[in-house]
Parts: structure tokens; sequence; C-alpha cells
């Protein structure tokens, strides 16, 4: 089984998928998920080889394929986040028209992003880049309306980040004759560091947007409200995160640590400056997303938000802060796809309703929907005992250790951030009084459950033995020349304080467990229903009894005069100034003949003049 | 006050536990009200025999009615006390709620409470003084020490009766009823 | 006989703490009845009403109504075994500080998903405020505790509190300046006056606990004696040197708590925004310049 | 200053007798139908505060008396205007459009005496809970009788039943 019979399968299972379904909605369902199975399967086998091999050349450019242990990590997570979304979407969509163009789109993002990961030149690179920003595009702006103005968003921001990319490795080719990651790293190290900021400006440019890093973040909050929400699961889960690997790739395999960490000097070092952008990248968002009234743009704040830990974590340099990055990565994808799966399944059951302000009390009809997402919320959160505690604790360490106080207090105030908004999202979705038009919501069918609680294991399975992702995310750390970690099963055994997630379980295990015979002893209790509640001795009004409206209305009284997007503003104004420029240009063209001679003849003159007077 | 007598903590804490921690609704239902702040506070302070006012029914094991039941009243008196957790225990302020007192043959006010809601125990006079409080407190002691403040164990065993007569009071009650009612029991 | 120390080890701390809790509540309503001119009620009523609260059929209103309140009793219970208390720590050594800030989220979260299926307005309002208070003093807890380990260069509390033996303490240290900030923010983390607007009984007939009833009520109860007891006792492990044997230990905190209840008792009750634009503003500054000075020392 | 109006509204108005019981205060006893005029009469001399509105049961001369206070906070004078309607059919018209404030006033009166006003917008039940055949504040309205009726029917809730 080799790496170009992967891809393949990856392209082709797109495309078969699209024409079973001329054939039969039901052939073509079971056709994707058998697709996202295989690739699954062929990918585990892949575990721990790395090879690389040339598969096709593009005008004398070799096009190679290579696998090593980081592409392996990021293969494995596209593929198990792609087929989980796509059982989802299996009764998700079942209403919808255009059912066959989106299971074709959302296979080739999946097919673009394995590509992405699996290239060993820049060139295949940068097609697979393409194949998934033109995918993502046409299904952000899948269901009409607003989502093209958002898909619209989406694409410019991220052609001016191809854009960048191109210029990157044309100026690469040109330097060093060869595109192939591996033959450039070595001849890099000779380049002068004023060429390799060049580069990097460039490379952060188009990473940095297709990561949503916050200057470059305007257009991920309107693209995953917008979007279906399987696909929002995939683009906000993994499809974002392309941007991580990118730099992952171009600060450590390109560059190597030495020359990433030596870049500027003092106070102006590249890798601290970064750290400073991750940082505000942790603490904006959040606060933004703390007062967001639609569930799935609080959810995109979010990802605006965590990337920051990510980009902090790998902008740190030590073994601990990117194993603490990447882990983060896979984290993130794991309660973020979730987060998203749960409101698409409150959208199916409620008919697309996403406000916030018009739900509550769910928790008694969707059970399931709410377990997963009070475990997503835990692991956003980091609370002990899910994934997301580890990879936090773990870059915490690094950037107290290391002495960026100012740094930890950001990311430690993010999750603060974190708390507030997400207890809002939770409130006002699942607890609170059952509005009288929810009253006959059942259950989500089993299609919809199966994923939400596969991610829900995941988080709580990697969050009491973190060693199992761990001692991957260790080969990688020691691939990129760091010194390895000792890692087991139940967390970080170091002399500066260790992580025991084992201490931490077994711990609150029997505290539960002797809270809850604390909680038996007592008189046994009377349960009653949501509306015989204690209003001041009258009947608790229908309907009207959920507090939800403005949930933080002090703290938003407070920080009101600051919460404006300054990035977006400035981006508007630019718009404003390029259209008012190019309608300026559009009355030069005023279409009848005579004007147009006008101008030859006037163009004609001024270089004649301009002859005579300097001679030249 | 037999609060210290360690024996009697062990042989039966529920009874005594209610003794020495009496929490009253701040429920304000009548005229008697004005006496209830002097209780609290410094000059008669209840707190020394345990007793505090608290914000829901939900937390309260005590209920006063002080003062005269209005029949709006009365739909929140019945709210309040069918909320409160189970040992319950009721006292009446004055004569109004007893027998109607001086609006006896008012056509607003409600003559016999006890039809309503059960009560534990009156205390006489036109608004009480907070001595006769405290005296009613130590009354509703000895109650709960005999096992006789039982109203609340009435109220649940008869409650078809009592949901009758607040139904005739009040046309329709717009709650469901508390404990479910057998229509054929007798 | 090691294994019978580090069980005797494990489980006398919540006792102590849960003892230590309930008296420093009686103390609380003595000293408060006290100030009123009143004799008040005894030192062990808060006891006596635990004893009347497993006694009374409390309301639920669902199973996460139940599981919230026993998550977050359990999280600080959990919490009490990572705060070295006079000598003894049984889970010093496996995550430090930055454990114990995550998994004093447990008790907050606990309270508002049991507040929150309670599905009354009062709660969510209740619930609402806590959020934003915590998020108020959060900002300088978290400079205060970042100053100190910056200064110790280690996220371990055993060795802030060995750093500090033989009486040169944290709060004399170049770290004063934190250690008054946290004094600031002391009340906030307690939940008492003049950060009280969470509970506050007149208002949201006292927030989160609007429906709780007899057991409900006793486990939150109980839950606020440790809170207490947890409030205290980080401060006095982190900045008086955390006492050799639990006595010494026991002392201070009494101190402590009695400076508190003052506090409580004089103070009137802030409203949400004032209560947090003071929390941003001057322990915020302090905590600040304690970093500042730390870094420059550093 | 209070006898300059006294001399202004006889001139105004006809058949309206006029009593000035003490220095600030002025008492007028109108027909049912010129009771809306004077009130906008004296809402424009600046008497634009209308304190109260109440009614007594002459039940003998088979008439209600509605009686309007009205005064204003310059000249510190009080004026009450009485006019009687007549027992049988209760009706009269709403003030509101001179006063708005005089629609609860309004509402009570209906709920209590059964005076129906014609435009008022909700004469809806304001205190009592429950409806009675004759509207308790009238005099024929006897309470003893309908407590024995209705509170003493209510059977007491025995301990053996």
């Amino acid at each position: 089984m080799s790496l170009t019979q992967l891809v393949i399968i990856s392209f082709a299972g797109a495309f078969l998928t699209y024409f079973s379904g001329k054939v039969s909605s039901k052939l073509r369902d079971v056709f994707a998920v058998i697709i996202s199975l295989v690739l699954i399967a062929i990918l585990s086998y892949f575990y721990g080889k790395t090879e690389e091999l040339r598969y096709f050349s593009f005008l004398g450019l070799p096009l190679l394929l290579r696998i090593n242990m980081l592409s392996w990590y990021f293969a494995i997570t596209i593929a198990v986040v792609g087929a989980l979304s796509i059982i989802f979407s299996l009764s998700y969509m079942k209403g919808k028209e255009k059912t066959d163009f989106y299971y074709l789109m959302m296979l080739l993002v999946n097919a673009g992003m394995l590509g992405i990961v699996l290239s060993g030149d820049l060139v295949s690179f940068y097609i697979f880049w393409e194949i998934m920003s033109w995918s993502a595009f046409l299904l952000i702006s899948y269901n009409r309306g607003p989502a093209l103005a958002a898909g619209m968003k989406y694409i410019v921001m991220s052609i001016i980040g191809s854009v960048a990319m191109l210029i990157g490795m044309l100026s690469l080719y040109t330097n060093y004759g060869t595109l192939c990651i591996s033959e450039i790293s070595p001849l890099i190290d000779s380049a002068s560091s004023g060429y390799i900021l060049f580069l990097l400006i460039l490379f952060f440019v188009a990473f940095g947007i297709k990561n949503a890093v916050w200057p470059f973040h305007t257009w991920l909050p309107p693209a995953h409200s917008e979007a279906p929400s399987p696909f929002s699961a995939v683009l906000s889960g993994i499809l974002v995160r392309m941007g991580m690997y990118g730099f992952l790739v171009f600060f450590y395999v390109v560059l190597g640590v030495k020359l990433f960490l030596g870049l500027g000097q003092g106070l102006y070092r590249f890798h601290y400056i970064l750290a400073w952008i991750g940082a505000i990248n942790i603490v904006i968002p959040t606060f933004i997303a703390m007062f967001q009234n639609d569930s799935k743009r609080l959810l995109a704040w979010h990802g605006v938000g965590q990337g920051g830990y990510m980009v902090l974590g790998v902008a740190m340099g030590t073994s601990l802060g990117v194993v603490g990055g990447t882990f983060h990565i896979i984290n993130h994808t794991s309660y973020i796809a979730l987060l998203f799966l749960v409101v698409g399944a409150i959208e199916y059951r409620t008919k697309g309703i996403r406000d916030l302000n018009s739900l509550g009390g769910l928790i008694k009809k969707m059970p399931i929907t709410f377990i997963g997402a009070l475990v997503g919320a835990c692991g956003l959160i980091g609370v002990p005992l899910t994934n997301g505690f580890v990879s936090k604790w773990l870059i915490y360490k690094t950037l107290i250790l290391k002495g960026y106080p100012f740094l930890a207090f950001a990311a430690l105030i993010g999750t603060w951030g974190t708390i507030l908004s997400l207890y809002k999202f939770l409130h006002n979705i699942f607890l609170g009084q059952l509005p009288e038009k929810y009253k006959d919501v059942e259950k989500v069918p089993f299609s919809m459950q199966f994923p939400i609680i596969i991610l829900s294991s995941v988080i709580i399975l990697f969050g009491i033995f973190p060693g199992i992702p761990l001692k991957v995310i260790n080969s990688i750390v020691v691939s990129f020349g760091l010194q390895s970690l000792n890692i087991n099963i139940w967390g970080i055994s170091s002399e500066t304080g260790a992580l025991n997630t084992i201490n931490i379980l077994t711990a609150i295990c029997i505290a539960l467990g002797f809270v809850w015979l604390l909680f038996r002893i007592g008189e046994k209790k009377v349960s009653i229903a949501q509306d015989d509640n204690y209003a001041a001795g009258a009947y608790v009004p229908k309907g009207k009894y959920h507090h939800t409206v403005e949930f933080y209305n002090p703290l938003f009284r407070m920080i009101k005069p600051y919460f404006k997007d300054f990035v977006d503003e400035f981006y508007l104004l630019i718009v404003k100034v390029g259209r008012s420029l190019s309608d300026k240009v559009r009355k030069l063209y005023c279409g009848d003949l005579s004007y147009y001679i006008v101008y030859i003849v006037l163009f004609l003159a001024v270089l004649i003049i301009f002859k005579l007077g300097f001679n030249v | 006050m037999d609060r210290k007598d360690i024996k009697k903590w062990f042989k039966e804490p529920g009874k005594m536990g209610h003794k020495y921690s009496l929490w009253a609704v701040y429920f304000c239902t009548g005229c008697g009200i004005i006496e209830v702040p002097p209780v609290i506070t410094s000059r008669w302070d209840a707190e020394r025999f345990g007793v505090i006012p608290v914000a829901t029914p939900r937390q309260a094991n005590l209920f006063l009615i002080t003062g005269y039941v209005s029949v709006k009243t009365l739909k929140a008196i019945i709210r309040t006390y069918e909320q409160m957790p189970e040992p319950k225990y009721t006292v009446g302020f004055g004569s109004c709620p007893i027998n109607g007192g001086m609006y006896w043959d008012s056509y607003n006010t409600i003559k016999h409470l006890d039809k309503y809601i059960p009560i534990d125990g009156w205390i006489a006079g036109c608004m009480p003084r907070p001595e006769a409080i405290f005296i009613a407190v130590t009354h509703l002691w000895t109650l709960i020490d005999k096992g006789m403040a039982t109203a609340h164990i009435k109220y649940r065993e008869k409650y078809k009766y009592y949901r009758e007569n607040q139904e005739k009071v009040l046309k329709g009650l717009d709650w469901p009823p508390l404990y479910p009612i057998e229509d054929s029991n007798d | 006989m090691i294994i019978v120390a580090k069980i005797f080890e494990i489980i006398l701390p919540p006792i102590l703490a849960f003892i230590i809790g309930i008296f420093f509540i009686g103390l609380f309503r003595k000293i408060m009845a006290r100030i009123h001119w009143r004799y008040g009620p005894p030192i062990i009523q808060p006891f006596l009403d635990l004893i009347k609260l497993f006694h009374q059929k409390g309301f639920s209103h669902g199973p996460l109504f139940d599981l919230g309140l026993i998550l977050s009793l359990a999280g600080s219970m959990v919490l009490i075994l990572f705060i070295p208390f006079g000598g003894m720590c049984a889970l010093g050594n496996s995550g430090g500080l930055l454990v114990i800030l995550y998994i004093m989220l447990f008790a907050p979260l606990g309270i508002a998903l049991s507040g929150g299926e309670g599905a009354n307005p009062n709660i969510s309002i209740g619930i609402s405020r806590k959020l934003i208070i915590a998020l108020g003093y959060e900002v300088s807890f978290l400079l205060v505790l970042l100053t100190l380990m910056t200064y110790y260069k280690t996220i371990s509390i055993v060795d802030i509190v060995n750093a500090q033996s033989n009486f040169h303490w944290a709060l004399f240290s170049p770290l004063f300046l934190s250690g008054i900030a946290y004094l600031m923010i002391l009340p906030a983390i307690l939940g008492i006056r003049p950060f009280d607007v969470v509970g506050a009984p007149q208002e949201i007939s006292s927030g989160p606990t609007a429906e709780y009833g007899g057991r409900f009520l006793a486990l939150f109860h109980i839950w606020h004696a440790f809170s207490l007891f947890i409030g205290i006792a980080l401060f006095v492990d982190l900045f008086l040197g955390g006492g050799s044997n639990p006595v010494t230990f026991f002392m201070k905190m009494v101190v402590v708590f009695v400076l508190v209840t003052f506090i409580h008792a004089v103070f009137p009750r802030l409203r949400t925004e004032q209560a947090v634009r003071y929390l941003w503003r001057w322990p915020t500054a302090i905590s600040l310049l304690g970093l500042l000075l730390v870094q420059i020392i550093k | 200053m209070i006898s300059a109006l006294k001399k202004e509204l006889e001139s105004a108005f006809k058949n309206i007798q006029i009593v000035i019981p003490e220095d600030n205060r002025l008492t007028i006893t109108a027909p049912k139908d010129t009771v809306l005029t004077i009130l906008s009469f004296l809402k424009d001399k600046g008497y634009d505060h209308l304190a109260l509105i109440s009614c007594t049961d002459w039940i003998e001369e088979k008439e209600f008396e509605l009686v309007y206070i009205i005064n204003s906070y310059g000249e510190k004078i009080s004026i009450i205007l009485k006019s009687r309607i007549s027992r049988e059919n209760p009706q009269f018209i709403t003030t509101i459009p001179v006063f708005e404030n005089a629609e609860p006033y309004e509402r009570e009166i209906h709920e209590l005496y059964g005076i129906n006003f014609e435009g008022h917008p909700r004469l809806t039940p304001l205190f009592l809970e429950r409806e009675y055949e004759i509207p308790p504040f009238r005099k024929d309205f006897d309470t003893r009788k309908y407590v024995e009726e209705f509170f003493d029917e209510i059977p007491f809730v025995e301990e053996n039943k």
C-alpha cells in the first residue's frame, strides 16, 4: 500500500460518491462512509513508517509524497474528523437539496488536506492547498443568503495567503533551484538573515490567514457560523489547523530550531513577537465570544482564541512548549468539532434555531447531546481530566519556567474568558425553562449521536491517559531536534513539577463517591416539575421565566467602549478606499470610441515630450 | 431548652435539629410583620435560639402567618406553604387568622385559615409582642418534642379536602395539586 | 507503616478542613452578632443546622441538579488534598499551583450547572454575577500566583512553603505587594461582603441557593465551609509560611479570618460593576507592581 | 383669588351651586352632563391635578354621587366637584380624555359600585379575587349574610374523616 494509492483513493472516492449520488442517495451515503473508513484504515497502516517517493513531475519539478511522524499525526486527525462529520451529515443533510454536491465537496476537502500533509515538496503542497481552499469556499457558501458574503470574505483572504505563499516559493526556487523540503533545509542555513526574515513574513502571512492568527482572523467568525454544521466542525477542527501544520513545517523542518530561535536579537526576536501575537490572539477573541448571541459565532470566536495557545506553544521553541502546542492542536480539534456537531444536532431538531436567546431547557429532551456539549465545554475550558487541561498545563509550565509571566497571564486569563462564554452557551441552550414550542422535541438519531459519543470519549481518554498521544508527539519533537521529555502513561514526570493525571482521577473519584454517600444518607428527595418553581408566591409565568438576554450585562456595560473589532474596521476601510479608487477608474472607460482615440493621442504626446525633454 | 443534652441529640437528631434551627420564611402576610424585625435584630435576638429569616420557602421550615389573611394573600400563602420542604411548621399571629378577628364579617378576608392550610400553633394578641413570639417558639419546641407538630402530615393525608376548600375560595388555582388526588377514596 | 501514614495524610486534611470550616462559619455568625450588639447563636450552630438540613426532604429538579452540587463539593475536597496543611500535603507532587488553579474551576462550574437545571431566573442572575466577580478577582489572583512562581522559580506549592521556612515569610519579602493584593481580593474569593452580591438574599433571593432545600442546602453549606478554608489556607501557605504543624497553621488562619470578618461587618454590598471596577483597578495595579518588582530583582 | 374664580364659574355655567366652606376650598355641585366641560374648563385655568375620584351611595334617594377632587400646585386651592347619577342603571362617561390618571379610580369604582364608564379602555377587576352579584361597596350588600352564606359553608378539615 503506497502513498500514491492513498491519495488516488481519496480523490477518486470523492468523485465516485458524486456519481453514485446520481444513481441513488442510499448508495451515495454508504459509499461516502466506506471511503472515509478505508482512509482511516490505510493511514493506521502507515504508523511509524517514514518513506518518500516521487509520484509525478510537473514541468521538470519532481513532486514528492513523504510521510513521517508529524504528517501521520495530522493525517490521522484529518481522516477521523472527516469520517465523523460525514457520518453526522448522513441524517443532517437528509432534507436538504444538492446533497451530492455537498458530499463531493466534503470528501474533496478531506482529500486536499491529506494531500497537504503528505506532500514532500512545496509545489504539490501548493496544489493541494488550493484544492482545499476552493472546496472549503464552495462549502461555506453552501446554504445561500448571508453565507455568500462569508464565503467571499473567506476566499479573498485565502487567495491573498496563497499568493504570498506562491511568491515565497518562487523566490526559493530562483535562489536554490529545488523545492523539496528535505533539500531546502540544509541550503537555507547559509542564507542571509534578511532573506530569511522576508521568507518568514511571507509564510507567516500565508499560514497566519489560514490559522486565523489575530490580525488575519476576521474571515473566521462569519465563515464558521454560515457553513453547514458538519462542515464547520471540519473547518474549525482541522482545516484551520493546516496553518499550524505550515508553521511547524516551516519553522522547525525548513528553518531548523537554531535558526528559528536565532532570528532577531533582544526583545525583537521573531519567536518572541510571534508569542506575543499568540497571547493577544488568546485574550481578545475569548472576551468577544462572551457577548455573542449566535451559538456558532460564539464557538467560532473560540476557534480563533484557542489558535493563540498553539501559536504560543510552538513559538516558545522549548521541547515542552512545542509538545504542548502540537498536543493542543489535536485537543482543540476534538472539542471544537464536538461542540459544532452539538449545535448541528440542535439545529436539526429545532429547525435551524441558532439564536441563544430563544432556546432553553433542552437537557430534558436531548440528554446525550447535553453530555457531549458538557464534555466539549470542559475540554475547551481545560477542566482537569480532560485533554485540554494537559496541553494547557504544558504550555503554562514552559511560559513560567522560561520566565515570561505576562504571556502566562494572558493565557491564564483566557481560560476564565472561555468559562464565562461557554457557561452562557450551555445555560442558554440546555438549562433553564423549556419553552412551549420545544415540548415535543425528541432525541437525535443514532447516526448523529455516534460522533458525539466518540469525540467525548476521546476527550476524556486523552485527559486521563495523556501518555498515548504524548508518545507520538514526543517522537515528532525529537525529529525536530529538541530534547525529548520523559513521558509515561499518566503524564509528565520531571523534577521541576510533574503532572500526574492518575492521582487527580483517583482523588476525584474517591471524593465523588464519598460525597454521593453523604448525599444519600439524608432524607430522600422529592423530584418536581420544571414549572413548580419559587416565584415569590406567584405562579411561574409560562415561557417568560428564563434569564438569557444580556447574560453578562454588568460586564458588557464596562467593556462596551472598547468592544469594537478594530482589525475588521481597518479592513473595511481598505475595502472602501479600494472601491472609491476603482470607481474613478471605471469612469475612464465610458464606451464611445472618440474618447479612446483622444487618450491614445494624449499618451503619444506625453511620450514624445518625455523623449525630447530628457533625450533618453 | 435542652440544647446541651447530648444524649437526646444522639437519640433523635431529627427532632432536636428541627427544634434548634428553625428557619423562618421572610414573607409578610399581614400587619404582624412589623413585629418580626425587632425579633430578629439586636433588642430581642432570635438567632440565639437558632431562628433566622431565609430568603426562599425552599430553605425554610417555619412559616409565620403574621396578621389577617385577605383572599389575594391566601393564594400566595398556599403557594409558599406548598413549596416548603417536608417537615414544616406554621404559626399564626393574632386572632385574625384564627377566626377572622375584627374582620369577622368582611367579605374579603379569610375567616378560618386552618380550613385551607394546617396551622401548628397560634399566638394570641392583636400583634403579639416579641416575647410572645419567643413563647410561641418554645411551645413549638415542646410540640415537636412530643411529636404533635404534625400539621404537614395532616396536609399530606387530607390534601383532597384542603384542595377542595382552596378551590372554593379561589376560583381555579392555576397550579397543579401538590399530591395526587385519588377521586373516589371513601 | 509508611502506607498507614500516607492514608492518614490523605484522610485527615478533609476532615480537619470540614471541622475548621464549620467552626469558621460559627465564629463568623458569633462575631457578626457581637458587632450588632446581640448575643448571637452558639458557635456550633452551623453544625446543628447541618443536622436539621439532613432531616429535610429537599426538592430536586433533575439528575444534573444533584450531580452538579456533588461535583462541586468533590472538587473542593480534592483541592484540599493539594494544599499543604501544616506539614501534610497528600498530592503535593502531582501538578502544583497550576492544577490547584484548574481544580478551583470545579466548584463554580458544578454549582452553575446544578443551579442552571433549577430553571429559576434568580439562580441564573446569581450565577452570572458569580462568574463576573470571579473574572474580576481572577485577574489579580493570577498575577499574584505568577509573581510567586517566577520569584521562587517553581510551580509546586510545597517548594514555595519550604522556601519560606523559619520565619522569612513571603509577606515580608519583596513579595509584600502581591500579599497586599491577595488580601484585597480575599473577600471576593470567599464571597463575603463587600462582594457578596452573588448570594444577596434581598435582591435575588440568595442567588444560586434559591432552589436548594434539605440535603442540597446541607451540601452547599459544607461546600461554603470548604471554600472558606481553601481561600484562607492558600493565603497562609503562600504568604505566611504555612506552619510546621496543623496547630500553628490553624492559628494563622484564625487571625486572617477574623480580619476578613471585620471587613465583612463594616462594608456595604457593592453592585456588580462597582465590584469589578474596583477589582480591575486597585488590586490589579498592586499585583502588577509586584510582578514588575520581581522581574527587576530577577 | 377664590371669589374671582367663583364669579367666573357662575358666569360660565348655569344651574351649578358653589360653596366656599374654607378659604382655600371650593365645592361645586353640577348636573351630570356638565361635568366634563367643567373639568376641562378648570384644567385650562391651571387646576391640572386630579387628586381623587370617589363615589357615595345615597340609597334612600336612589342615587350615586361621584366626587372629583382637583387641585393645582400653583394657587394651592382644591376644588370638589359633585354630581349625582341615578342608581338603577349607573351609567357615566369616562374622564380619561381630560385626566389620564382617572383610569384606576374609575376601574375601582366600577368594581366596587358597579358604575359603568363608557369609553374606559379596560374595566377589568382590580382588587377582588372573587365575583359578587351585588358590588360589595353598595349599601344594600349585606356582608354578614354573605359571610354566613359563603365562608361559613366551607367545612372544617376534621381529624377523623
